[in-house]
């Protein structure tokens, strides 16, 4: 049950917040729904995590193989869980922007999540696809409605990306229907598929693109540092919190289940693909002026690292994933929203124009500090402990590959204490000579994602606890 | 040569004659009379096929009805040789070519089959009779007699919405 | 009670000491959570309290475990804390291990930490209550992560406490954060700490894959049966951390930018503690260098060659900080010279006399600049010794500390090096004339030092003159204890040549090194030459001494430098070499890949498939003339293909 | 007479007439040149009737084979009467209008 | 047969009507009252239940899926008919006589759907053909329709032409008409007969459907007729004549699927191709649609590729999805002032309602999920991939489905995101009451497209 009210609950709220057109109402609206799903998951999580509560199945379209079957495994509980913490401090972190419409605004937001939680339940490929574009339409929407100066071609210009992506997604997946045993799109019957290696390796690469593009992983990147500088920021936390999840979820409970030789044959050409990306992003991160292309790139190259991580089949390296999945996305939810809060502040998002805000807003200062360190993988953050796993994971698949990867590393450090001490050290100029200090919920948004870092962080078990079942299954797979 | 064999090839020439030269006359009343020529010769190849009724019908409706309404319109707009629009002579020459390609294509893959090298046709015969046509037209062919009705209903409907003057 | 129970008591007592060694870390944890959290409503002397507080309470709990360790017998022990990561087979717990090594390491933390900490109270009066209190809990923070680094029990928590302390060391260099240029120092330390960092990182993995273990113990039961080549790896990639965290070339240029941060910050950190996580770590390693050669060889070459760069560099320099800078970088270079050729007792030793001599050394200079309203340069400096008598005497002591001569604690510790670099086959000899030519150095570099300071007539401005006082009793306190240790710290070692069995330190380090010692061969240096080689050195030295004195109290060099003495004023170009050949072209290659591969190659292509998309519908829509003419044609054509396809795979 | 010969004939009259659709401007002579090509296909049936009568009638002389392909034939002829009415009308509107039979006179429409 | 005959009588009923009844807007009225009837009499066919229960010795099949599919056409000629029964008595003077030639039409299109005979087959196509002839020139006095009409009808009558030598040569090679008797096996004497009669007649109706090659008379005749002809031409009569092709080459040339199926590959991506990009540059939003037509089309050809049950079903639904969208979006598309892209700008603001079903209608027409047009496309991809071969093709199909995204987006950005003062005749709420009902039926089909199928399989 718990997984199905996941679903209905944002998608029934998102529904109803179109018709509340007083803009306060909709928006303590959408924070109660988000409330609402943050609560139902905690509960399943605490209360009932069992069998009945991670299935459910309903028929859909029986003659076609396809039921709406949902199961929450491992991963999928933790990022579920991921996306039901964020929404409620997406929405409290952007308590103040103004938006015009705020009813069409919150609705697609809401609709979003449900898309979302939905890629990460689906047990049944079809519906899988159809909750992968569910939660892109609304994407589109919003960045092309609300976005910045350039939205409308940005934004165009990465739906239709992930677009082909998704389409070639789907050519294989009618494949791999018609290989099933019982015709159906059930996971369970997919992963039964008996295929040849030569199959496997066209599949891999239908399947891979699409979610190497959403990912996205190098050289499918580029949309993502115009997309997510010109959409508004809480759409940014979207999408980068939380949709780039789902290409790697993907990868997890799609692609390597059913193509495991496919992923045998290309781990080389994707693990490199990502180490080089890693720090070809980096170099670019180091580079900008803007703090969201600043954010994006970084984002990009933690992104490779994770990709790399799910290809080097070991445990250690998946663990690593797996795990970074939930801290990256509170990471770099806690960089968006100092991101929008100096945005709304000063009106910029130009580095090179800011300066000095820590004098005036210390409590910003420092809970930044805090979160850029965790975006620099600093020990006892919840970061250090993915990539040290990654790490060692990509280390044992390939020296070479952990040794040129690790360079990010280095130039995290460097891009981000340039970003610190461009925007937040040195002294104030006109733009952030009047700077006020945040607000109390934007504190406790930014004090919520502080303390899962440290949690996570410094005790990551109950995480490595949650993922280790899906992690043997993909292990067991590729033996 | 038999009898049949000289009318074959003379009315063969005919009617790939009186069609070159409707093709290729500057006027378009000459076109008109050159393409009843080749209704002509087509209805004697119908006669020697022996489908009497369709050789009958082809000079009253063909020649006799539509060729004469072609006439008509032409008389009514009153072209001749001088108005007759000319088309490029590149055009003209990649049209010929494409007509000609055709022809050799089908010729071509048609003289391969050795099946219809020895397969004759000959004089004589019942098919084309018209009580036999006619009892199959009303019977068994029952169905598209009546719907042609349709056809020429929505033909005429099409002719007054097209053709009434002042709307 | 009888005596029995009495001493089962005790030692329940003392076991339970072992098992709360968490309370070392947990106290100054606290105290930067108070200071950091409260830092608005707590008042300066409140901050101050607690900062020191903390840090006192956890120097008492140090003395007690460190008076456990000095049990005859006394066993590592190992006090597990809670499961961090337990992946794949790789199990990592919080631990921490307490032995001889750590115990000696926690009390110089905690205990030279403390004397800054109350030092500190003082120098930094002058700031706003909240940024005093920020300064305290950054220390707190800072001593807390070298207390994980050396009381972990696996290379993964001295790698948080690893990382840790390279933080606070970024947070500290950076804390007056409005001036540019101390931020760029503190993001120099940071990245150049990184570089070392992912050096250490690799090197973990290569542990992993071979031991399977990251817990010492594991790790160094099995390093015996492993190849050498392997070791050979892993030792130098650890050695790259260590190049990083202890200012090794090539990675050494941060230190002396380092002296951006608050000059007690320079003493606890760049001097006492932090700079020494390297040698920490390759004492805690040893056997693992023991049994890969090429590394030892290269970490005494690497020392020796940084001792001998920092040393000339020093000599040139007239900020008061940056002559104790790379003051410190050359001593450092000897600790790894003594690592280098196996003396890891003569090393840790001289970490623990230079802790109290540079600590000293820099709170002496923080109590010049303090009396000179943040002055620093000395050529604007001296005669200062009647006015700061304190400050003079104990800087002296230092001075001479680190010169070496005895019975200073400098003397004993250096002297154990280079005794052991003179044993080292094959080049001992290389070694020993260079180690003796950059003690030399150091010599001459500190007496000049203390000469242009303390010496001559004051040149600096008359108001700076009319300020004049001898600092406050925090300040001075601690300089006498630290004068005091640096004097006396030197007996816990007295090496064989004076007294058969003297040498407390090395008995009580000597489980720590037991393995090694095992394994190692040992050249004994016989008695008659090491007496000469004393006397050569000590001759030397105080020759040099001589001439500094007597050279810069009466003419005190206030120019620029000029010829060769330029080029070691201007670090040798290091700077600039580094600037010339990473940063520009790193940069380059940035603006590049932004500018070209990115915006014109990969979202090109991406933007050119739809450019292309939109030029083919330019291009394709004229196909569509409008002529009927045309239509047929291209239909007429379409027949005659198809025809010809149908036929063709007829035929086939 | 070998069959050959009448398919021969009719491929080349509706070869004839496609030609002549490509080759004229004039509206009129392009739809008597697809009259040719109807009536090309009217011989070819009959043709074809007449050949499949032939290979029965040894067997079952009174068999009605052949006779659906002259009542199709009959059929076309039918379908091309309606079609004349509505084509001439629509040239007729033309001519109205613009006062040509041109077809390329016309293209607005185009791209 | 119901349907055939209905429809013929009522195109009389129509005719007469006009004679009597001198107001124009009657028209209407009673186009919907005869669609209605249509329906009824549809259905009545569906349930076995016929006026004249006959197969006409062979000449006509009653299939359910034939049926059915004419049950999709009746149900969107009455939206059309709701929709935009206005703008078709607006037209010309000849109201009456327009439905009458569409209610003609029908009964074409009966005849398309439930041939068995190839002169059934030719029958049918003329008398959708002749009337929609008449159709385009409607507005007499615009040369644009004339122009359309006269090249439709030049190349209409070419096309006949082509399809008449294919069926003449598949009669020489199996002296038969009979679909279900042509018995056709490769190895015949008359081999060369077969291909090339299957050859022409596929060219005729990929002309008919307007695919590449043979689709250029598609963007001149839709851009040319009036806009609510071009609504029926694009959406209705093009879905009845794929039926007609889909029937043929299952049931006919199912056997010899090898002679042709390469063939059809490449009309279909050259259709998909062509129609896609050629899309892309169209300012015209009427224009834009022909080729967007050109494409859907080329997607509707993947059905007649694979010729198994999955493209049945996938037609099926296709034709539904995509003559709603069509519908619906001409509707509006007929009441705006400025066909080009720059005339829905701002749409969304002036008329919320509308462009939230124009937005939905697209939707469709490009693939997104939750929209009929997904699935539509979803079961005619899914038809080719179980042939198991020429997945290139459909890859090819996809990369195109997303260039599709890109002009029909187009039209979503200026309604939503652009600003502008986009200029609408008044529209009535029944008229948007209508849209709506066709928005929820796209999307209902997007979720459930069951509904519609299990039709196909419980019938």
């Amino acid at each position: 049950m718990t997984a199905l009210l996941l679903i209905l609950i944002p998608l029934i709220g998102g529904f109803t917040a179109f018709f509340i057109k007083e803009e306060k109402l909709v928006k303590m609206w959408s924070l109660a729904v988000a409330f609402a799903s943050l609560a139902v998951m905690s509960y399943g999580l605490l209360f009932a995590y069992n069998l009945d509560n991670k299935v459910f199945v309903a028929e859909w379209l029986p003659q076609f193989g396809s039921s709406f079957a949902l199961l929450m495994d491992g991963v999928s509980s933790l990022l579920c869980l991921l996306t039901v913490v964020a929404y409620p401090i997406i929405f409290a972190s952007t308590w103040k922007s103004k938006y015009t419409a705020p009813n069409s605004f919150y609705g697609l937001m809401l609709l979003t999540q449900a898309g979302i939680l939905g890629v990460f339940l689906a047990a049944d490929g079809l519906l899988f696809y159809f909750f992968w574009e569910l939660a892109l339409i609304p994407v589109y929407f919003l960045c092309s409605k609300w976005g910045g100066e350039k939205r409308i071609a940005v934004t165009f210009k990465f739906f239709i990306y992930t677009f082909v992506g998704s389409l070639l997604m789907l050519v294989g997946l009618i494949y791999l229907y018609y290989q099933t045993a019982d015709a159906s799109f059930s996971m369970q019957s997919l992963y039964e598929v008996k295929l040849t290696v030569t199959q496997q390796a066209w599949l891999f690469w239908l399947f891979f693109i699409a979610f190497a593009v959403k990912m996205p992983v190098f050289p499918f990147h580029t949309w993502q540092p115009d997309t997510y500088e010109q959409s508004p920021t809480a759409v940014t936390m979207v999408l980068s919190a939380l949709m780039v999840k789902m290409g790697l979820f993907a990868v997890v409970r799609w692609l390597i289940p059913l193509f495991p030789a496919g992923a045998l044959m290309f781990d080389n050409v994707v693990i490199g693909l990502s180490v080089v990306g890693m720090v070809y992003a980096s170099v670019l991160a180091m580079q900008q002026d803007d703090l969201k292309r600043l954010v994006a790139y970084s984002s990009i190259a933690h992104i490779g690292l994770m990709s790399a991580a799910l290809f080097v089949n070991n445990e250690s390296g998946m663990q690593g994933a797996m795990i970074q999945f939930f801290s990256h996305g509170v990471n770099v939810l806690g960089m968006w929203i100092v991101v929008e809060l100096i945005e709304r502040q000063f009106g910029t998002r130009k580095m090179s124009e800011l300066g000095g805000i820590a004098q005036k807003a210390p409590a910003l200062a420092i809970l930044l500090v805090v979160v850029a360190l965790a975006n620099v993988a600093l020990p006892l953050t919840n970061a250090f402990v993915g990539e040290f796993l990654m790490f060692n994971g990509l280390f044992k698949f390939n020296i070479w590959y952990a040794a040129v990867g690790g360079l990010s590393i280095i130039l995290s450090a460097v891009y981000t204490l340039r970003m610190i001490q461009k925007v937040f050290f040195g002294n104030e100029n006109a733009v952030t000579v009047n700077t006020t200090e945040i607000n109390w919920y934007e504190k406790t948004s930014l004090v919520v994602i502080v303390a899962a870092i440290f949690i996570m962080g410094i005790y990551p078990k109950p995480v490595f606890a949650l993922v280790q079942e899906t992690v043997t299954m993909i292990l067991g797979i590729f033996k | 040569m038999s009898i049949t064999e000289i009318l074959f090839w003379f009315l063969t020439a005919m009617a790939v004659g009186g069609a070159l030269m409707m093709v290729t006359s500057k006027n378009p009343v000459y076109s008109v009379l050159w393409l009843i020529v080749v209704f002509f010769a087509i209805s004697g190849h119908y006669i020697l096929l022996n489908a009497q009724f369709l050789a009958v019908v082809n000079i009253i409706v063909y020649a006799g009805a539509i060729m004469v309404l072609f006439l008509f319109v032409i008389m009514l707009m009153n072209m001749n040789a001088d108005n007759e629009p000319q088309k490029n002579i590149w055009l003209k020459i990649a049209g010929m070519i494409a007509g000609g390609c055709l022809l050799l294509v089908f010729i071509a893959a048609i003289r391969q089959t050795e099946a219809l090298q020895i397969q004759k046709v000959n004089t004589g015969g019942q098919t084309g009779l018209i009580h036999l046509l006619g009892k199959t037209l009303f019977t068994d062919y029952v169905l598209p007699f009546e719907i042609s009705s349709v056809l020429f209903l929505s033909a005429m409907v099409g002719a007054v919405v097209l053709g009434r003057k002042g709307d | 009670m009888t005596y029995f129970q009495l001493r089962a008591s005790y030692l329940t007592i003392m076991n339970s000491i072992i098992d709360l060694v968490y309370l070392v870390p947990l106290f100054p944890l606290i105290g930067f959570l108070i200071n950091g959290l409260g830092r608005k409503n707590l008042s300066k002397s409140l901050s101050g309290i607690i900062g020191s507080g903390v840090i006192l309470a956890s120097f008492i709990v140090s003395l007690l475990i460190f008076n456990e360790t000095r049990a005859e017998g006394f066993t590592a022990t190992t006090v597990n804390l809670f499961e961090f990561i337990n992946v794949a087979g790789l199990n990592i717990p919080f631990a921490f291990q307490v032995d001889q090594l750590s115990a000696l390491f926690l009390l110089i933390i905690t205990g030279v930490g403390f004397l800054i900490h109350v030092y500190s109270t003082s120098y930094m009066h002058e700031e706003a209550p909240h940024h005093y209190a920020r300064y305290f809990a950054y220390l707190n923070l800072f001593v807390f992560s070298m207390l994980l680094l050396v009381l972990g029990a696996n290379y993964l928590i001295m790698f948080i406490g690893w990382e840790g302390v390279g933080l606070c060391s970024y947070l500290l260099i950076g804390y007056w954060f409005k001036n540019t240029e101390y931020g760029n120092a503190a993001r120099k330390a940071f990245v150049m700490n990184r570089i070392g960092d992912l050096g250490f990182l690799l090197g973990l993995f290569f542990i992993i894959q071979q031991f399977g273990s990251l817990t010492y113990i594991d790790v160094f039961a099995r390093a015996q049966g492993a190849g050498t080549s392997i070791l050979t790896v892993i030792t130098l990639l650890l050695f790259v951390g260590a190049m990083g965290k202890s200012a090794q070339i090539p990675l050494y240029t941060w230190l002396p930018d380092a002296m951006a941060g608050p000059t007690p910050v320079s003493a606890l950190i760049h001097a006492a503690t932090m700079v020494t996580a390297g040698i920490y770590m390759i004492a805690r390693s040893n056997i693992l260098y023991t049994l890969a050669p090429v590394s030892q060889t290269l970490v005494a070459v690497i020392g020796l060659a940084t001792a001998i760069l920092a040393a000339t560099i020093a000599l040139k320099q007239n900020d008061i900080k940056k002559v104790l800078a790379y003051s410190t970088v050359s001593q450092l270079g000897y600790m790894f010279l003594g690592l280098g050729v196996g003396a890891y007792t003569g090393a840790v030793f001289h970490v623990m006399t230079h802790a109290f001599f540079k600590a000293l050394l820099f709170l002496g200079a923080g109590s010049v600049i303090h009396a000179m309203h943040h002055e620093q340069d000395i050529r604007k400096m001296g005669g200062l010794a009647k006015k700061l008598p304190v400050t003079h005497w104990t800087f002296l002591a230092g001075c001479i500390a680190i010169a070496g001569i005895p019975p200073f604690s400098g003397f004993f510790s250096k002297d154990e090096i280079l005794v052991h670099a003179f044993a080292a086959e094959p080049f001992g000899i290389i070694y020993y004339v260079i180690g003796l030519a950059g003690a030399l150095m150091t010599a001459f570099y500190m007496f000049r030092l203390y000469a242009m300071t303390f010496k001559g007539t004051f040149r600096g401005t008359h108001e700076q003159e009319h300020h004049l006082h001898e600092s406050p009793w925090q300040m001075t306190v601690p300089l006498i204890i630290l004068a005091f240790l640096a004097v006396v710290a030197g007996f816990v070692g007295i090496p064989e040549l004076f007294a058969a069995d003297a040498h407390k330190l090395e008995h009580y380090l000597a489980p720590v090194f037991a393995a090694s010692t095992d394994i190692a061969e040992t050249h004994p240096v016989s008695h008659e030459t090491e007496y000469i080689l004393l006397a050569v050195s000590i001759t030397l030295i105080v020759v040099s001494i001589l001439y500094a004195l007597n050279r810069f109290s009466k003419k005190p060099e206030t120019g620029e430098a000029e010829g060769f003495g330029k080029i070691l004023a201007n670090k040798w170009y290091v700077d600039e070499l580094y600037n010339n050949i990473i940063t520009k072209p790193l940069n380059g290659l940035g603006a590049f890949s932004n500018r070209f591969i990115e915006k014109s190659g990969i979202d090109g292509l991406v933007n050119g498939v739809g450019k292309t998309v939109q030029w083919g519908g330019r291009q394709l829509r004229l196909l569509q003339s409008g002529q009927v003419g045309n239509y047929v044609l291209w239909m007429v054509l379409g027949v005659l293909i198809f025809f010809v396809l149908a036929i063709t795979i007829l035929n086939k | 007479m070998p069959i050959n010969y009448y398919i021969f004939l009719a491929i080349a009259l509706f070869s004839i007439g496609v030609a002549g659709v490509l080759t004229r401007r004039n509206a009129i002579i392009i739809f008597m040149c697809v009259e040719l090509m109807l009536n090309a296909v009217n011989l070819l049936l009959v043709a074809f009737s007449k050949m499949h009568y032939e290979n029965v009638v040894m067997f079952n002389p009174t068999s009605p084979v052949g006779t659906e392909a002259q009542l199709f034939v009959f059929f076309i002829m039918v379908v091309a009467a309606a079609e004349v009415s509505v084509g001439l009308a629509i040239i007729v509107m033309m001519y109205r209008n613009i006062h040509s039979v041109d077809v390329n006179f016309l293209n607005r429409l185009k791209h | 047969m119901n349907l055939i005959l209905i429809s013929a009588l009522w195109g009389i009923v129509m005719m007469f009507s006009g004679l009597f009844i001198a107001n124009k807007s009657t028209a209407k009225t009673i186009a919907v009252v005869g669609a209605l009837v249509l329906l009824a009499g549809n259905l009545f066919d569906l349930s076995g239940k016929m006026i004249i229960d006959s197969n006409f010795n062979g000449m006509l099949q009653y299939d359910k899926f034939g049926l059915l599919f004419l049950t999709v056409i009746v149900l969107a000629l009455l939206f059309y008919f709701l929709l935009s029964g206005k703008a078709i008595q607006e037209v010309g003077n000849h109201s009456y006589e327009y439905f009458a030639l569409m209610f003609f039409i029908m009964s074409g299109i009966g005849l398309v759907a439930l041939f068995n005979n190839l002169l059934i087959l030719f029958i049918g196509i003329e008398i959708v053909s002749i009337p929609l002839y008449i159709l385009t020139g409607a507005d007499k006095k615009n040369l644009k329709g004339n122009e359309a009409a006269l090249k439709y009808f030049l190349m209409g009558a070419f096309s006949t032409g082509i399809m008449l030598m294919g069926i003449a040569f598949l009669y020489g090679a199996t002296g038969s008409f009979q679909v279900d008797k042509l018995n056709l096996t490769a190895n015949d004497n008359f081999t060369i007969f077969l291909v090339i009669g299957v050859v022409m007649i596929m060219i005729s109706l990929a002309f008919k459907v307007s695919a590449a090659p043979f689709h250029f008379w598609t963007p001149d005749v839709y851009d040319g007729a009036p806009t609510v002809f071009t609504s029926f031409m694009a959406s209705i009569v093009k879905a009845a004549v794929f039926i007609g092709f889909l029937n043929l080459f299952m049931n006919g040339f199912g056997t010899i699927t090898g002679k042709w199926q390469l063939s059809i590959a490449i009309i279909t991506a050259l259709t998909l191709f062509i129609g896609n990009i050629t899309a892309v540059y169209q300012q015209s939003v009427k224009r834009m649609l022909a080729y967007s037509s050109i494409a859907q089309a080329g997607f509707m050809m993947f059905a007649i590729f694979a010729v198994n049950d999955m493209s049945k079903q996938g037609l099926l639904l296709y034709a539904a999805a995509y003559c709603l969208a069509t519908i619906g979006i001409f509707a509006v598309l007929v009441k705006m002032k400025d066909f080009t892209i720059e005339g829905f700008n701002g749409l969304a603001k002036k008329e919320p309602l509308i462009a939230l079903v124009v937005t939905v209608c697209f939707l469709s027409l490009a693939g997104i999920p939750l929209t009929a047009g997904f699935f539509a496309k979803y079961f005619v991809l899914a038809a080719a991939i179980k042939t198991g071969t020429y997945l290139w093709l459909v890859i090819f199909a996809v990369l195109m489905a997303a260039v599709s995204v890109y002009y029909y987006f187009r039209v979503i950005q200026a309604m939503y995101f652009k600003e502008g003062n986009s200029e609408m005749a008044e529209t009535s709420s029944g008229f948007k009451g209508l849209l709506v009902a066709v928005a929820v039926l796209i999307i209902l089909l997007g979720v459930a497209p069951n509904l519609l199928l299990n039709w196909l399989i419980l019938y």
